[in-house]
C-alpha cells in the first residue's frame, strides 16, 4: 500500500462505501450482492473481465440505472439514497468520465462542458460568451488548444475523451474544495496515447492528494498496477475480491479477473518480408496524413502506432475511403486503386475488409440482430432457391459466435445487448469469415478485457497464417508487441521509424513513440510550473 | 460440443415472440367476432368481407410504397400527394387527351419515378431532412395537379381500368386486392429473403456502418425514393381504378392513414420491422372497426374516435406485451 | 297512398330550360356604379364551380363598367381574413362573401368593415328559410329547400312512392340540414309512409376516407336501399366505387344536386340517374344585381333568383361533351340582365 | 497567455455563420421587394403589412408550440387537432353554454394540457414512438370536436375575446402579433439562454447522456408535450379571437404548414436548431408569397407552387451556404 496513502486518511470515513449491492437485466443477474470502499486520496481499480458488471456499478451510481432492493450507499460516513435520485451523485460530489464518454455529438464542446451543471442546476442567464471564454481559459490550463464553439463530432475521438476528462476533473476539483470529491473513470485510458496517459495519472494523482477519491476502470493491468492503490475485482457480476494493488503480481491479476490461469498470446516475429506483396501504398497524402509509402506481405501483421495526431490511425480509414484522401495509390491483390477517387465498396472488391473503431457508430449496428450484422458481407453465400436461408445464417452466426468465444453466444439478440468486448468478436468474426486478402483494424481491442484478448489474437493469427495480410493502428504498445511482425511508428503524418524482428516488443515501441516528436497532451500548467 | 447448441432445431417455441408478432392479428380477429355478433347477418356475409378487402386495397398500396423509404430511413410525405398526380394524369391523359390507356399509365408511372428522383436529389445532394424536402415537394406537386385538373374531378377513363381494377372478381373480391396482396408478397420477399432488402434494413439503421459494408448508401436511398414515387403513382391508378374518375383533392387525405397504417404495422409479424404483411394487417384491422361501426349506423365521428383509440391501444398493447421495450425504427 | 300526380308536377316545373324573371326594375348600372369598387371573396378558389361565378362575375363588372377584384385563396379562414382586411384597407365599397362562408365566422372583419361604410353581402350561402346573418348587411340565399323537394318528387315517382333512402350529407356546411330535412319531409309527405331514409353525415375533409366505406357498410347492413342522395354532387364519386364494389349498381340509383360538369358527364353515361344544376352565369347575374341594388340604395331582392334545372340521361348532352358549368340553362338571363341594367 | 487566446472577443466576425444565420431574412426581404415592386400601393402599405403580421400570427403560435417537443426530439401530430379542440370548446362552452370568457378558456387550455398528457403517458409509459401516439390522438380529438360542434361552425363568442385579440391594435398592427412575438421571446430565451432550455436539447440530442448526466428525461419530456398541448390551445383560443367563430376543420389544414416552418426555420437564425425567431420568419416568409400571389389574382394553385418550391429552395440554398452538410435534428 502507498505510504502516502495510509499516512494521510487512516482513520478517515470512506469516501464511498456501498454493500450489497445487485442487478438484474431481464433474467441475468448482472451484479449480485457487491460491495466496494473508497477511501479518502484512495485511488481504487476496478477490474473485471467484458461484462463482468464494472460500468453497470458505475451507471449505478450516476442514477442511471435502479439496482435491486437491498443496496445500501454510505458516503462520507452518511447514509444517502439509493436509487440515487437525478442529480444526486452530483450533489455528493461524484464526477463521472463514462466508459462511452457520454458526451452529444451534434452539440458544441462548451454546451457538452456545461453538460452536467445545466442537468442539475437552474440558471436563467446563462452568457455564452462568457462560458466560451472560461471553456477555453479551462483547456488552456491543460494545453490544449480545442475550440469550444467546435462541435464534438467534428473533433478527434482523443479530443472528445480529453472534453469528457477535463470535464470531470473540473467537476471534481469544484467538489474537493468543498472537502469531498470522488472521480470515477470508467476506462478512460483507451482513447489515449502513451504521453496522454502519463499525464492522466499526473492529474489524477493530484486530484487524490487533495482527498478526493477515485475509482479506475481498465483491462491495461500495468496501467491498474501502476496508478492504484488498491483494487476491486468483479467476476461474473459477482465480489472477486479487494487486493492491494502492489501485492499482486501481473499474473496474480489475471488469475484473479479471469479465475483461471491464462497465457497470454504472442506470436513468433519471423522476417515475412521476403513474401508476396501482398498489398502496397504510394504516396498517401489525406488530411493529416503526408506522402505515406509502404507494403504489406502475405500473412504478415503490420502495426500501426504513434502519439496524438500523428496520423497513424486515420491510415487504415483513408485507404478503405471511409476518409476521403487527397493522393494516393494503393494495390492490393492485382488491382490497383486511385485513393483520391475510390470508395469503400471499390476497396471491398479488391478483397480489403476493415473494422473502425467506433464500434455501434461505424462497425456494427445495435438494434439489429447478431446474426444480420454478421451475415452482411457474405450474403450471397447465403442464396438458396427461395432466397436468403434464414437458418443457415442463424447457424453460420451461431458456429461463428462459438468458434470466437461470444458471450452469450445467441445470435438473434441484438448486437446492443452485447458488452462491448463480445461485440467486437462478433464484428471480427463478421469480416475474418470474408477471408480478405487485406485485413484493416483500427483500435481491435479497445475495451476488450484481458481473455477475451487473447482470443481475438489467436483469431488474427489463425487468419494471417493463412496467408490474409493484417494493419492494425493502434496506440496500445503492449498489444502490438503481442501481434505484430513489423510496426511502422507515425510522426506529423509521415513514418519515423520501422520497428521489426526482436525490435517489436512493448518497451520500445513506446520509446520509438517518444522519441518521434515532443508533444504536450493534457498537461495542467500548474504541475509543470 | 453438447447436443443442445448442436441442434438449434430444437429449441422451444418462443411464446412470447409469437405473441409479440401476433397480438394485432389476435385483435382483428376479436374486433371481427365482435362485430360478427352484432351484426351476424350483414357482417359475417362474404359481401361484407369482400367489399372490405377490395374497398382498402389502395390504402395497402400506399402503405407499401411508404414502407420502403421508412426502412431506408427516410420520411416520404409526397406519396400521397404522388398518388394523386398518378390518378390526374391518367385521367387528363385518357379521358381529356385520348391517350390509349396504357401509355397514360406508363407517363404516369414516369411521372412518379421522377418526382422520386427529385426528392432524392435534395436529400441527397442537398442534405436535406427528407421530412422537409417531400414536404415541400407534395405541396408541390398538388399545384401541378390542381394545374392540371382545373381543380376540377375529371370522370370518363376507359372503362377497361375499372373493369381490371373492381369489376373482375376472384372469389367475389376485386383484382385489386389480389394486386395488393401481390405487392405484399413481393416485399415481403424482397425485405426478408434478397440482399437488397438487408442493404435497405442496414442503410436505415446505421447508415456509416452500411457504406463501410460496401453498401452505396446514397444509391439505395435514391432507389427506395424512385420506388416510392413509382408504386404511389400506380396507387394512383388503382385509384383511378376504383373510383372511375380523378379528383384533385380526395387522395391527400390517405397521408395520415398510410402513416398510421405503416407503424402500426411495425408491431405485427416482424415486430419493431416496417414490413408488409405488418401493414396488410393494420389496414384491414382499422377497416373492419370503421366497417363495422358504420353499419351499425353509428355517427361517424365515433369512427374517429375508433380510428385513433385503436391506433394508440392497439400499438399499446403490442407493447406491453414487448414489456414496453422502446420503440426504435433508426 | 302516395301523390305521384304532385311529385310528377314538382319535377316537370324543374325539367324545361328556365326564364327570366326580373329581379326588380331597371335602373343605370353603368351612372350608379361608376365610382364604386365591389371585392369578393369566396370559400375557396379551388372549387371549380366557386372559381367560375367569380370568373363571371368579373366579366359581368367589367362589361358594366365598375371595379371587381376576386380574392383568390385555398379555404383557409386566415386567407379570408386577410380579403376582407385588403378590402377595408383599398376602399372598396362592398364585400361579397361568396358560397358558403359564414359571415359571422368572419365577425371582427364585418364588423370593421360595416365601421368603415363597407357593404357586407353573403352570397349564394344558405338556404332561404335560413335566418339572416346579422354579420352581414344583406344575405342572399338560395332556396336549398326547393332543391331538396326536387329531389324527393324524383325519387317518389321513379319509386312510385316505395323508395329506401340513403342520404349523404355534410353537417359543416350551412346549407345541409335544411336542405336534407327537405328532402326527408319531402319524401315523408309525398309517398305516405311508403319510402324510408337514413341520414349520414360525412364532413366534407373526410369525404374521401369515408364516404365509400359507409356507403358499402349501409348498402350491405340493408340491402333494400334503392336510392342513394349524395346531397352535393362532388361526393358521388365517392359513392360509386361503393356500388361497383358492393356489386349494387345498376339497382342503386343516385339522384343529386350541384350541376358539377364531371356528374353531369357521368349522368350522360347513365352512371348517376340525376343530377339538378344551378347555372353559374345566371347565379354570377343575380349576385352582381342584387349587390349593385344594395350599394345603388334601390330595393334589394330577398334572394337570389337561380333557376333549377333537372340533369337526366334525356336532356344531359344540352349541358355539353364533355359537360360546361353554363351549357343547358338557355341564355335568356344574358341579355334580360343587360336590358335591365340599361346596358341595351 | 498569448494575447491572441485571452481576448476572444477580438475574433473577426464569422461572415459564413452570418450567411447561413441570415439567409431567410434576405430571401424574405427579397420576396417583399419583388410583390412592392409589383404592386406598389396596396402590397407597400402599412395596411397591409399589419394585416399580414396579424393574420398569420395563428401559425406562428401553432409552430412555437410544435418546436417545443421537436426540440426534446418528439413529433407532435396532434397539435393542429388540439388547436380546433381548444377553439372549438371556447365556442361551445361560451357561446353555445354561456360559461363565462375566462372560464372557457382555462377548461381549454385545460383540455390542452391534459392531451399533452395523454400523449405523454403513451409516449413515456408505453415507450411508442411519438408520431404514431400524436397521429392516434389528433384523429381522436377530431371526433371529440366533430361531437361536440356537432359538425357545425359555432359563432356568437364574447366580442370581448375578439377586442383583444384583433380588434385593438398597437401601431396599427392587431394584439395577436404581440401575443406571437412574446412567446417567440420567452421561447429564444428559455431555450437560449437557460438552463432549462438546454435540457430540452440535451434531451432531444441524446437521451441517454442527458440521463446519464442526471436530467430526469421523462419528466422534460412530459412537460414538453404539456407546453405543446397548452400552447396549441391557446392557439386554438386566439384562432377564434381572429375569425371570431370556430369550425370543426380549418384548424386541421395547419398542421402541414406548421411543420414546414418549424423545419424551414431551423435553417436561419440559429441554423441546425429548431428556434423560435427562425420559425417566425419562416411563417412570414411564406406569407409574403401567398398573401403576394393572393393580391395579384394568381391562379391558386401558383400558391401551392410557390409554397412547396419556395420550402425547398429556401432550404437547398441555406444548405449550399453551409456546404451541403447533412442537417441532423436528433
Ligand atoms: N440490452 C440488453 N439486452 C439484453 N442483454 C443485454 C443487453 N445489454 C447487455 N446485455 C447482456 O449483459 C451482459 C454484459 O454486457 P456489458 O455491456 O455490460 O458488458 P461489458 O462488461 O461492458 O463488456 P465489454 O467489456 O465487452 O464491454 C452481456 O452478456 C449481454 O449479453
Ligand atoms: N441496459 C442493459 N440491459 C440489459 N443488460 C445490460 C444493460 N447494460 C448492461 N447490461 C449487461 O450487464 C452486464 C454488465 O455490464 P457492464 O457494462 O457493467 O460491464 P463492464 O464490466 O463495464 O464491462 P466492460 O469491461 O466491457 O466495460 C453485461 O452483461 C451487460 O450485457
Ligand atoms: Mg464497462
Ligand atoms: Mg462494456
Amino acid at each position: 500500500m502507498s505510504e502516502a496513502f495510509r499516512r494521510r486518511h487512516r482513520g478517515d470515513a470512506p469516501v464511498l462505501d456501498v454493500r450489497h449491492l445487485s442487478k438484474r437485466f431481464g433474467n441475468q443477474l448482472v451484479l449480485d450482492d457487491v460491495g466496494l470502499e473508497v477511501l479518502p486520496g484512495e485511488v481504487h481499480g476496478l477490474l473485471g473481465q467484458n461484462g463482468s458488471g464494472k460500468s453497470t456499478l458505475i451507471k449505478i451510481l450516476a442514477g442511471f440505472h435502479d439496482p435491486e432492493p437491498g443496496a445500501e450507499l454510505v458516503m462520507y460516513g452518511e447514509a444517502a439514497r439509493l436509487p440515487m435520485p437525478a442529480g444526486g451523485a452530483r450533489a455528493l460530489g461524484i464526477a463521472f468520465v463514462h466508459q462511452h464518454l457520454a458526451l452529444i455529438p451534434s452539440l458544441t464542446v462548451v454546451e457538452n462542458l456545461r453538460l452536467n451543471d445545466l442537468a442539475t442546476q437552474n440558471r436563467v442567464a446563462i452568457n455564452w460568451r462568457r462560458e466560451a471564454e472560461k471553456a477555453r481559459a479551462t483547456f488552456a490550463r491543460f494545453d490544449l488548444a480545442i475550440d469550444p464553439r467546435a462541435r464534438i463530432q467534428d473533433l478527434p475521438q482523443v479530443e472528445r475523451a480529453l472534453v469528457a476528462i477535463v470535464r470531470a476533473f473540473e467537476e471534481v476539483k469544484d467538489a474537493t474544495a468543498g472537502g469531498r470529491g470522488l472521480l470515477i473513470l470508467d476506462e478512460p485510458t483507451p482513447f489515449l496515447p502513451k504521453a496522454g496517459v502519463e499525464q492522466l495519472f499526473l492529474l489524477v494523482k493530484s486530484i487524490a492528494a487533495d482527498g478526493a477519491g477515485v475509482i479506475f476502470v481498465s483491462h491495461d493491468i500495468d496501467e491498474i498496477r501502476e496508478i492504484t492503490d488498491r483494487a476491486t475485482i468483479l467476476r461474473d457480476g459477482k465480489l472477486a475480491g479487494t487486493v492491494v494493488s502492489k501485492d499482486v503480481d501481473h499474473d496474480g491479476f489475471i488469475e484473479l479477473i479471469v479465475g483461471r490461469k491464462v497465457s497470454l498470446f504472442q506470436s513468433a516475429k519471423p522476417d515475412l518480408t521476403a513474401r508476396p506483396v501482398a498489398a502496397r501504398v504510394a504516396s498517401l497524402s489525406g488530411p493529416m496524413v503526408e506522402d505515406v509509402g509502404f507494403a504489406v506481405h502475405e500473412g504478415e501483421i503490420v502495426g500501426l502506432t504513434g502519439l496524438i495526431g500523428s496520423g497513424a490511425d486515420r491510415v487504415p480509414s483513408l485507404l478503405y475511403a471511409a476518409q476521403r484522401a487527397r493522393a494516393g495509390t494503393f494495390s492490393v491483390g492485382g488491382t490497383t486503386l486511385d485513393l483520391a477517387t475510390i470508395l469503400p465498396e471499390h476497396a471491398m472488391a479488391a478483397g480489403i475488409a476493415f473494422l473502425p473503431a467506433d464500434r455501434l457508430g461505424a462497425a456494427g449496428v445495435g438494434s439489429l440482430s447478431i446474426t444480420d450484422n454478421i451475415s452482411l458481407p457474405v450474403l450471397s453465400d447465403f442464396m438458396g432457391a427461395f432466397g436468403l436461408s434464414w437458418p443457415r445464417l442463424t447457424e453460420r452466426a451461431r458456429s461463428l459466435g462459438r468458434d470466437y468465444e461470444v458471450r452469450p453466444n445467441r445470435p438473434e439478440l441484438n448486437l446492443s445487448a452485447l458488452s462491448g468486448g463480445n461485440a467486437q468478436k462478433v464484428l471480427l468474426a463478421k469480416w475474418l469469415q470474408t477471408e480478405p486478402t487485406l485485413l484493416m483494424l483500427d483500435e481491435p481491442t479497445q475495451g476488450v478485457d484481458v481473455g477475451a484478448r487473447q482470443t481475438l489474437f489467436a483469431a488474427l493469427n489463425g487468419a494471417a497464417s493463412k496467408g490474409t495480410a493484417i494493419l492494425v493502428a493502434s496506440t496500445d504498445a503492449e498489444q502490438l508487441a503481442q501481434i505484430c511482425h513489423r510496426v511502422l511508428v507515425f510522426a506529423g503524418g509521415r513514418i519515423v521509424d520501422i520497428l521489426s524482428g526482436d525490435a517489436v516488443t512493448k518497451d520500445r515501441i513506446t520509446e520509438a513513440c517518444l522519441k518521434s516528436t515532443t508533444l504536450t497532451a493534457l498537461h495542467p500548467r500548474e504541475e509543470a510550473a | 460440443m453438447s447436443e443442445a447448441t448442436a441442434t438449434p432445431g430444437a429449441a422451444p417455441i418462443n411464446w412470447k415472440r409469437h405473441a409479440e408478432a401476433y397480438a394485432l392479428v389476435f385483435a382483428l380477429v376479436v374486433l371481427f367476432c365482435v362485430f360478427g355478433a352484432l351484426k351476424p347477418v350483414a357482417f359475417l356475409s362474404w359481401a361484407n368481407i369482400s367489399t372490405m378487402l377490395g374497398s382498402q386495397s389502395v390504402l395497402v398500396f400506399l402503405t407499401l410504397a411508404l414502407i420502403i423509404p421508412l426502412t431506408a430511413g427516410d420520411f416520404d410525405l409526397s406519396i400521397a400527394a404522388t398518388l394523386t398526380l398518378g390518378a390526374m394524369m391518367v385521367a387528363v391523359l385518357n379521358a381529356q387527351m385520348g391517350v390509349p390507356l396504357p401509355v397514360a399509365m406508363v407517363c404516369a408511372i414516369g411521372a412518379g419515378a421522377v418526382i422520386g428522383m427529385v426528392n432524392a436529389w435534395f436529400v441527397l445532394y442537398f442534405r436535406i431532412h427528407s421530412l422537409i424536402v417531400t414536404l415541400g415537394t407534395g405541396t408541390f406537386i398538388n399545384g401541378i395537379v390542381l394545374w392540371i385538373s382545373g381543380s376540377s374531378t375529371i370522370s370518363g377513363i376507359d372503362p377497361v381500368l375499372v373493369t381490371y381494377v373492381v369489376v373482375t372478381r376472384v372469389f367475389g373480391i376485386p383484382l385489386v386486392f389480389y394486386y395488393a396482396l401481390t405487392l405484399a408478397i413481393v416485399l415481403w420477399y424482397v425485405f426478408g429473403y434478397t440482399s437488397l432488402g438487408r442493404r435497405l434494413l442496414f442503410v436505415g439503421r446505421g447508415r456509416e456502418v452500411a457504406r463501410l459494408s460496401g453498401i452505396r448508401v446514397d444509391r439505395v436511398r435514391f432507389f427506395c425514393f424512385i420506388a416510392s414515387g413509382m408504386i404511389s403513382a400506380t396507387t394512383g391508378i388503382l385509384y383511378v381504378g376504383t373510383i372511375g374518375a380523378a379528383d384533385p383533392n380526395s387522395g391527400n387525405t390517405f397521408l395520415l392513414p398510410a402513416f398510421a397504417a405503416a407503424f402500426l404495422g411495425a408491431t405485427a409479424i416482424n415486430p419493431g420491422r416496417f414490413n408488409a404483411f405488418g401493414s396488410l394487417i393494420a389496414v384491414y384491422f382499422l377497416v373492419i372497426g370503421i366497417t363495422g361501426l358504420s353499419m351499425l349506423g353509428i355517427q361517424t365521428y365515433v369512427q374517429n374516435l375508433f380510428y385513433g383509440g385503436a391506433l394508440v391501444t392497439a400499438v399499446a398493447l403490442s407493447q406491453l406485451v414487448r414489456k414496453r421495450e422502446a420503440q426504435d425504427f433508426s | 297512398a302516395p301523390d305521384l300526380e304532385a311529385a310528377q308536377a314538382i319535377v316537370d316545373e324543374h325539367s324545361q330550360i328556365p326564364t327570366f324573371e326580373p329581379p326588380g326594375e331597371p335602373f343605370d348600372a353603368k351612372a350608379c356604379m361608376a365610382d364604386k369598387k365591389l371585392f369578393s371573396v369566396p370559400t375557396s378558389s379551388s372549387i371549380p364551380f366557386v372559381d367560375g361565378i367569380e370568373t363571371s362575375m368579373e366579366e359581368v363588372a367589367e362589361e358594366i363598367g365598375f371595379e371587381f377584384q376576386q380574392w383568390k385563396n385555398q379555404a383557409q379562414p386566415t386567407q379570408w381574413v386577410q380579403g376582407m382586411e385588403f378590402a377595408i384597407n383599398n376602399g372598396f365599397d362592398g364585400i361579397d362573401l361568396m358560397a358558403g362562408i359564414i359571415p359571422s365566422s368572419l365577425g371582427p372583419q364585418a364588423a370593421a368593415a360595416k365601421a368603415a361604410g363597407i357593404q357586407v353581402f353573403a352570397t349564394h350561402w344558405a338556404d332561404t328559410t335560413t335566418p339572416d346573418d346579422p354579420a352581414a348587411t344583406h344575405s342572399f340565399p338560395i332556396p336549398y329547400t326547393r332543391v331538396g323537394e326536387i329531389i324527393g318528387a324524383w325519387i317518389t315517382v321513379k319509386t312510385e312512392g316505395k323508395a329506401n333512402v340513403l342520404i349523404i350529407g355534410s353537417d359543416d356546411v350551412p346549407a345541409t340540414t335544411p336542405y336534407r330535412k327537405s328532402v326527408q319531409a319531402t319524401l315523408d309527405k309525398l309517398c305516405d309512409g311508403g319510402c324510408s331514409h337514413t341520414y349520414v353525415n360525412v364532413p366534407v375533409a373526410e369525404w374521401a376516407t369515408k364516404i365509400q366505406t359507409n356507403v358499402q357498410g349501409a348498402l350491405i347492413a340493408d340491402p333494400t336501399i334503392n336510392y342513394i342522395v349524395p346531397i352535393y354532387d362532388s361526393m358521388s364519386q365517392f359513392v360509386l366505387p361503393a356500388l361497383t364494389i358492393t356489386g349494387k349498381k345498376g339497382q342503386v340509383k343516385i339522384a343529386t344536386f350541384n350541376g358539377t360538369p364531371f356528374v353531369i358527364d357521368l349522368v350522360r353515361q347513365g352512371e348517376v340517374e340525376m343530377d339538378i344544376g344551378e347555372s353559374l352565369g345566371w347565379i354570377a347575374r343575380s349576385t352582381i344585381d342584387a349587390e349593385m341594388r344594395s350599394l345603388c340604395g334601390l330595393d334589394v331582392p330577398e334572394d337570389l333568383y337561380v333557376p333549377l334545372l333537372i340533369f337526366d340521361k334525356d336532356n344531359a348532352e344540352t349541358a355539353g361533351v364533355p359537360a360546361g358549368f353554363n351549357q343547358g340553362y338557355g341564355d335568356e338571363h344574358v341579355s334580360g340582365y343587360r336590358k335591365l341594367w340599361g346596358l341595351e
